[in-house]
């Protein structure tokens, strides 16, 4: 190996629903992107379907002697420990989107779980006018869902006449989405409006609600900003006026934050030497005014 | 302390409420052979199923050296009830010597087994057998026959008081059968008593001190064997007087049917050439070992011949499955009944018309026609079953053997090959089974005729092949076919020396 | 008259008594589980809720038919789910390639089945042909069929662009959903491949004993290659359902946990793992059990941490009720 | 001379062809795969890498160990991914409770072997005596034991907050990881008793033929049951590993999949799923296939759309070489 050349070992899990896809995505591309103006930096990508999977990928990188670590790492306290190993070997940390237990990345690049709930929850309302019937469609019962949910809920509280009829898990499945959604519609004789935290999951809760000939639902909710949901939202469908985002593509974020590191690169129009520490990418609220800004028609979320 | 080790009062037992057993009230002595015959489905090993504890009787009691017991396997085992069931109990996986101290395994240091020794004993029991077999040797990969001696070494090598003997010489040569008698009157001077069931009357006559006879689950009588000859033991089984045993021997033409030339399979068999004529019944003799089965089992394309050819009616045919076999009309009625003979789950009638199916069916099968072929197998051998719809682990054995048989022959074969057909058959449905063959025969249908009782073979054969490891020693004629000539030929030495 | 009365009451025990639990248990658990259901919830008798679990039924359900052959042969297939995301995923292609009208559905169905067929005639093959254990086999492939889905799509979703498609899963004949209709039609037709036909009966034998079976000439291997066959068909067919289902199939989530639905559906429905026999109609009854349970699930509200102790507590349940007396 | 050379030739022949491909077929997949491996990678034999691959293994690979016994006596158990989540979580709860020292270890370590043993026992006890399926028994707890997990941490993470616990999980003794150390002694351990003790032969019987085992006065239910809970011990001691060495347990990704890697250890090791005999030593080997496959698929960079595709291939090939002849 050339002296100069510079390993960067990118781990995250495998796409198992649409979001996780967009991630394998766009981290291949910001991998292309980098290697194609830098012949120096070598990558190794690898998906781990638990976090006991990932730890190992972690440790394989180790033995491939990578000099910095891009993870979004599957769950935040069973990766610290080896994460901190790796930060102790000398290996650059970026953690995106999940946080660790324990302060050892370099940069921490994150989406904002309980800000997706908050917006979704604070745009609902208002369209509500503060008043009306919803059900939810969570996501898998795990850390992030329980944030998103409870920040949520907290919001909704604050609003003596919504009512949260239901709340399941539709595992960010779309075929799971219309089942629940079907046993909703039998459930419900009237509901105002529907949060499905999920692009993928809303749309299979639309297929049921089409299906099922009501006209009671004033509006859905999705979350993440997939492009066929935004598409949506930016042809002005009545139903889908909105969307929160959620995007996969902080993990391209998160490698580009590693090279710039391992290259001694500052951010532009920033007057600090060092990368910062930590950026949040805020949950944005998608409407017809601005989605034509979040559309990408070519990734695959 | 009594002179009796068991007595049953009242013995009866009901399948589903069907009363398969009935009022048996005997006592048996310590140290004696105590024989049981009965027709097939008359209840013998349901008896003595009860007495070690694998099915609990109905009504009655049993008493075990006078204490009443209500008998489970642990209990019997424990008790020193041994048994040589009828069907094999031992488990392919295992090999001889496993199988054989298995549940009472020897063990240093009271945790780890202690294999040398129990390889040791089991060479030991085998030799008093004067068998070789391997003991390190995986079960599934024994002959039937072999299978059966390790069955009597296991029973043998615990310590019993009582061991029950299910018709254990059904596979057995002439030489097996007296090594087994021999060892059988060793164990009685050591004061063990000994329960024996066959069909075999000549055996049971020879060997037992006492006779139980049974028929429809009933008790009949106890007779001393010196007080009764075997045609009467017959008859009273059947409540009948039985004719002549064996139909006369049918003149086979001069055509072959199957030709078989230079056949060898590796290790097995060795150069083996013969040709069978139709009409004729072609018997095979032979010890255990000797490759009849092996025999049988390549021509209907089990086995891979490694070279020769086969000819069915002049022509050369290459059968290289049981498929090909059966479209150039070959059946064979295999020995091993319930590892590949009948699926046990099974109906009757779903295995008698197993091979055959495709003759019920059109597009679907005719289940009307199927019922009416088993229903006339069932009255052609007598095959006792509650319905049509049992599944056949609920019938005795012989009457499993009946199916088996009726499941080959539906088939309408031009050539039979019966390997030990009279396997656990009652002496009637015996000859019943001979008559048919003998009305097959006459039909122009060719026998093959493989078994180990040389009394059947010389009844029945017109000319008996006789095999010693895995080649052909002699092909026997007219008034050769005797008992003298055929284990000449079958064991390399006169008479009298072995 | 007290004596009449005696033994009228001892009659209907033995009645009860005599029920072959083993055949009619899977029924019995149905009912309760249905009679319960009733009372347990408004919501559960209402048509369109009956029709929606049924239609909820049918895409795991057409593939636990085909399973029951499989299980019934002593077999295993783990990878149904996987060939579900891959067949579906093909199915889309073939419908956008050719333009999404009639001609293009029916070229992309007969593409599907094709392609189910393959892959099922591929996991037969290697278990027979090579002799592999068919819990390997189909895990590998399990594996493999996903990462194929997730290579040709990018791990993305296949999306159709016909807005005919759709009808074939949405739409209704006769009040009853298409795919329930196929489900049932289904039931009725491997009903009687296994009860009436020499396949059927071949299957049982190879599943009881195979070495019976191999004596009995039959083509043991022939017999166990269909049974992957018959499964890899009836994928198609659930792949297609669920594709104009949703107008789209996810490479990464799509058939996920079907295998599992599948066997459970199975053996609920009173076959046993071991093989030897079996029964397509009860295998019907085990997949209803599970999607009355799911959709209970969500009607009572049962807190989504505790929905799987229920579930296999109900699963646990169903299966207790038929077992077997020693 | 020349009659010498072919000589030797034939027997070289003779004796690969005598090998007892069932006995060391294990063996030979493993020998073939280091030895690609090692050409195919330069970080292979790296001492670091290999220790790496034997640690990463020792979890599923422990819980294989028992799972051979289970799988011997022609059982199954789905629940041990999801059991492994719920005891870590207790194990972490006690630890957490008990302040988290070396005394709170030990506790933890005998409360979590204390649960690992009752589930096992639980799922034993339905199946030995209510006679229920083991694949829906465990396929039911599966659910149960990630459910009570989930609904326990309100389905987030259980965190240590013990600095000493990480420790065990991490630590090396002569060079060796502490989990690898006792994932090679367990299988001395198995070895032993699978071999050379009665329980050993009994399990081996009873998987092969239940009623035989039966009749020779074997307690099958009895032995049966203790197959589950030696997985249910072995799930424990693969808990207190993993949370120590991840020093949490995450209560929804936790133990996802061990069931399908460790049933594939032990196939892979030789172990028929029907039952009847199998090898302790081969499910080590097997579980060490899966370990370098995982290895050299990360180390080699292959596209992770494809590496599900190269896994399923090679899981198929080792078994491949095993099989056996008709
Ligand atoms: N488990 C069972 N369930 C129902 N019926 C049974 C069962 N076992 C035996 N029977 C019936 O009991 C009767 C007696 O069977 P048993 O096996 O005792 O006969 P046997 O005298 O040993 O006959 P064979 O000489 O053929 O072995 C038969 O009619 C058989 O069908
Ligand atoms: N599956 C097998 N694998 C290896 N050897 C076998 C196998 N089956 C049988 N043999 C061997 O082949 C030889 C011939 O056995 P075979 O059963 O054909 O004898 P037989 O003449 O039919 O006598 P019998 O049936 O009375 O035992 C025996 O030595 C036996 O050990
Ligand atoms: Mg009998
Ligand atoms: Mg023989």
């Amino acid at each position: 190996m050339a002296a100069d050349e510079i390993r960067i070992g990118v781990t995250i899990p495998s796409a198992d629903h649409g979001w996780t896809g967009g991630i394998v995505y766009w981290a291949q591309e910001a991998i292309e992107d980098w290697e194609a103006k830098n012949p120096n930096l070598t990558f190794f990508l690898e998906t781990a379907d638990s976090p006991a999977t990932q730890v190992s990928v972690v440790e394989d990188f180790m033995v491939k002697e990578i000099d910095a670590l891009v993870i979004l790492a599957h769950d935040s306290a069973p990766l610290t420990p080896i994460v901190k190993q790796a930060a102790e070997e000398g290996i650059y940390i970026v953690s995106v989107d999940r946080g660790l237990t324990e302060p050892v990345s370099d940069i921490y690049v994150a989406g904002d779980n309980p800000g997706l709930g908050r917006v979704s929850a604070e745009w609902m309302a208002s369209e509500l006018n503060g008043k009306g019937d919803i059900v939810v469609l969570e996501g898998i019962p795990c850390v992030i869902n329980s944030q998103r949910v409870d920040a949520f809920n907290k919001v909704i509280k604050q609003y003596s006449d919504i009512n949260i009829l239901d709340s399941q898990p539709a595992n960010w499945s779309t075929q799971r989405g219309l089942e629940i959604m079907e046993n909703y519609l039998q459930k419900y004789e009237k509901i105002d409006a529907v949060w499905a935290q999920d692009d993928d999951v809303l749309k299979g809760v639309l297929q049921a609600y089409e299906e099922s000939g009501r006209d009671d639902i004033k509006f859905f909710l999705g979350g993440a900003g997939s492009k066929d949901i935004i598409k949506m939202v930016m042809e002005g469908d009545p139903l889908v006026r909105a969307d929160v985002t959620y995007p996969p593509s902080m993990i391209a974020t998160g490698i580009s934050m590693g090279v710039k590191a391992m290259l001694g690169e500052k951010l532009d129009g920033f007057y600090q030497n060092k990368l910062p520490s930590e950026i949040i990418l805020r949950a944005e609220l998608v409407t017809e005014e601005n989605a034509e800004d979040y559309y990408y028609p070519e990734s695959v979320f | 302390m009594s002179e009796f080790l068991v007595r049953t009062e009242n013995i009866a037992k009901e399948f589903s409420g069907v009363r398969v057993l009935d009022d048996i009230n005997i006592k048996i002595k310590k140290g004696e052979i105590f024989g049981i015959i009965g027709e097939n489905g008359a209840g013998k090993s349901t008896f003595i199923k009860i007495l070690n504890g694998i099915y609990n009787q109905t009504e009655g009691e049993v008493y075990f050296e006078d204490d009443n017991v209500k008998m489970s396997v642990q209990k019997a085992k424990k008790m020193g009830i041994n048994t040589i069931p009828q069907e094999f109990n031992l488990i392919n996986d295992l090999n001889v010597y496993e199988n054989i101290y298995l549940g009472q395994e020897y063990q240093k240091n009271r945790l780890l087994l202690d294999k040398n020794k129990m390889r040791k004993k089991t060479v030991e029991f085998l030799k008093e057998l004067n068998t070789e077999i391997d003991p390190n040797e995986k079960i599934s990969n024994l002959s039937v026959a072999q299978k059966q001696m390790v069955e009597i070494a296991k029973a043998v090598a615990y310590n019993s008081k009582l061991l029950i003997m299910d018709e254990p010489t059904t596979v057995l040569t002439p030489f097996e059968v007296k090594t087994l008698f021999e060892l059988m009157k060793n164990l009685v001077k050591k004061g063990i008593t000994i329960i024996y069931i066959s069909h075999n009357l000549k055996e049971v006559n020879e060997i037992c001190d006492r006779i139980m006879i049974l028929r429809d689950g009933k008790f009949v009588c106890i007779e001393n064997a010196a007080d009764i000859n075997e045609e009467e033991m017959a008859n009273r089984m059947v409540g009948r007087e039985l004719n002549q045993m064996f139909p006369p021997k049918v003149q086979e033409s001069k055509e072959n049917i199957l030709e078989v030339n230079n056949l060898n399979v590796e290790g097995v068999l060795d150069n083996i050439s013969f040709n069978l004529k139709k009409g004729e019944v072609l018997g095979f003799s032979g010890l255990v070992g000797a490759g009849r089965t092996e025999l049988a089992e390549t021509i209907i394309g089990i086995r891979e011949m490694s070279s020769g050819e086969i000819k069915v009616n002049g022509e050369k045919k290459l059968i290289n499955s049981p498929t090909k076999a059966v479209k150039n009309n070959i059946a064979y009625l295999p020995e091993d009944r319930q590892g590949v003979g009948i699926l046990t789950n099974f109906n009757i009638t779903s295995n008698i018309t197993l091979i055959s199916l495709e003759k019920y069916t059109k597009f679907l099968i005719n289940h009307k026609k199927t019922k009416e072929q088993s229903r006339y197998y069932i009255d052609q051998f007598n095959i006792q079953t509650p319905s049509l719809d049992t599944e056949l682990q609920y019938l005795s054995g012989g009457n499993q053997q009946k199916v088996s048989l009726a499941k080959s022959l539906d088939t309408e074969p031009k050539i039979f090959i019966f390997d030990e057909p009279t396997r656990g058959i009652d002496v009637n449905a015996k000859m019943e089974i001979f008559n048919f063959i003998h009305e097959l025969v006459q039909s122009g249908i060719s026998c093959i005729f493989i078994s180990s009782e040389l009394e059947e073979i010389i009844g029945m054969c017109n000319r008996v092949v006789v095999m010693r490891s895995g080649k052909i020693t002699g092909i026997l004629e007219g008034e050769h076919i005797n008992e003298e000539e055929i284990m000449y030929h079958a064991t390399g030495v006169k008479r009298g020396v072995i | 008259m007290n004596d009449k009365i005696k033994r009228n009451n001892k009659s209907i025990i033995n009645i009860l008594k005599n029920i072959d639990f083993e055949k009619y248990g899977p029924l019995l658990a149905l009912l309760i589980l249905f009679i319960i259901s009733s009372f347990a919830s408004p919501y559960f008798l209402k048509m369109r809720n009956l029709t929606n679990i049924l239609r909820q039924v049918s895409y795991t359900g057409i593939i636990a038919l085909g399973m029951t052959f499989v299980i019934i042969s002593a077999g295993i297939d783990l990878s149904v789910g996987s060939m579900t995301a891959l067949v579906g995923g093909i199915v889309v292609l073939t419908l956008n390639y050719f333009g999404g009208g009639y001609f293009a559905i029916f070229i992309a169905i007969i593409v599907g089945m094709f392609f189910g067929i393959i892959f099922g005639a591929f996991n037969g093959l290697i278990i027979t042909k090579w002799n592999v254990a068919p819990f390997i086999v189909t895990l590998g492939t399990m594996s493999i069929f996903r990462s194929l889905t997730l290579y040709i799509s990018g791990a993305s979703e296949f999306r159709s662009t016909s807005s005919l498609f759709p009808q074939l899963g949405m739409g209704y004949i006769l009040g009853l959903p298409i795919p329930v209709w196929i489900l049932l039609g289904l039931t009725v037709l491997y009903s009687v491949i296994l009860n009436h036909t020499k396949y059927g009966r071949y299957v049982c034998a190879v599943g009881s004993n195979e070495k019976v079976a191999k004596y009995s000439a039959i083509k043991v291997k022939m017999i166990r290659f269909f049974t992957y066959v018959i499964v890899g068909f009836n994928v198609a067919i659930t792949s297609v359902l669920l594709s104009s289902r949703l107008n789209s199939i996810s490479s990464s989530g799509a058939g996920t946990g079907y295998e599992l639905d599948a066997i459970a559906a199975v053996i609920i429905g009173g076959t046993a793992m071991s093989g030897g026999s079996g029964s397509v109609v009860g295998t019907l009854i085990g997949a209803i059990i599970l999607g009355i349970v799911n959709n209970m699930l969500n009607m009572l509200g049962v807190s989504p941490y505790l929905q799987g102790t229920v579930k296999g507590l109900v699963i646990i349940g169903a299966v207790l009720i038929q077992r077997k007396k020693d």
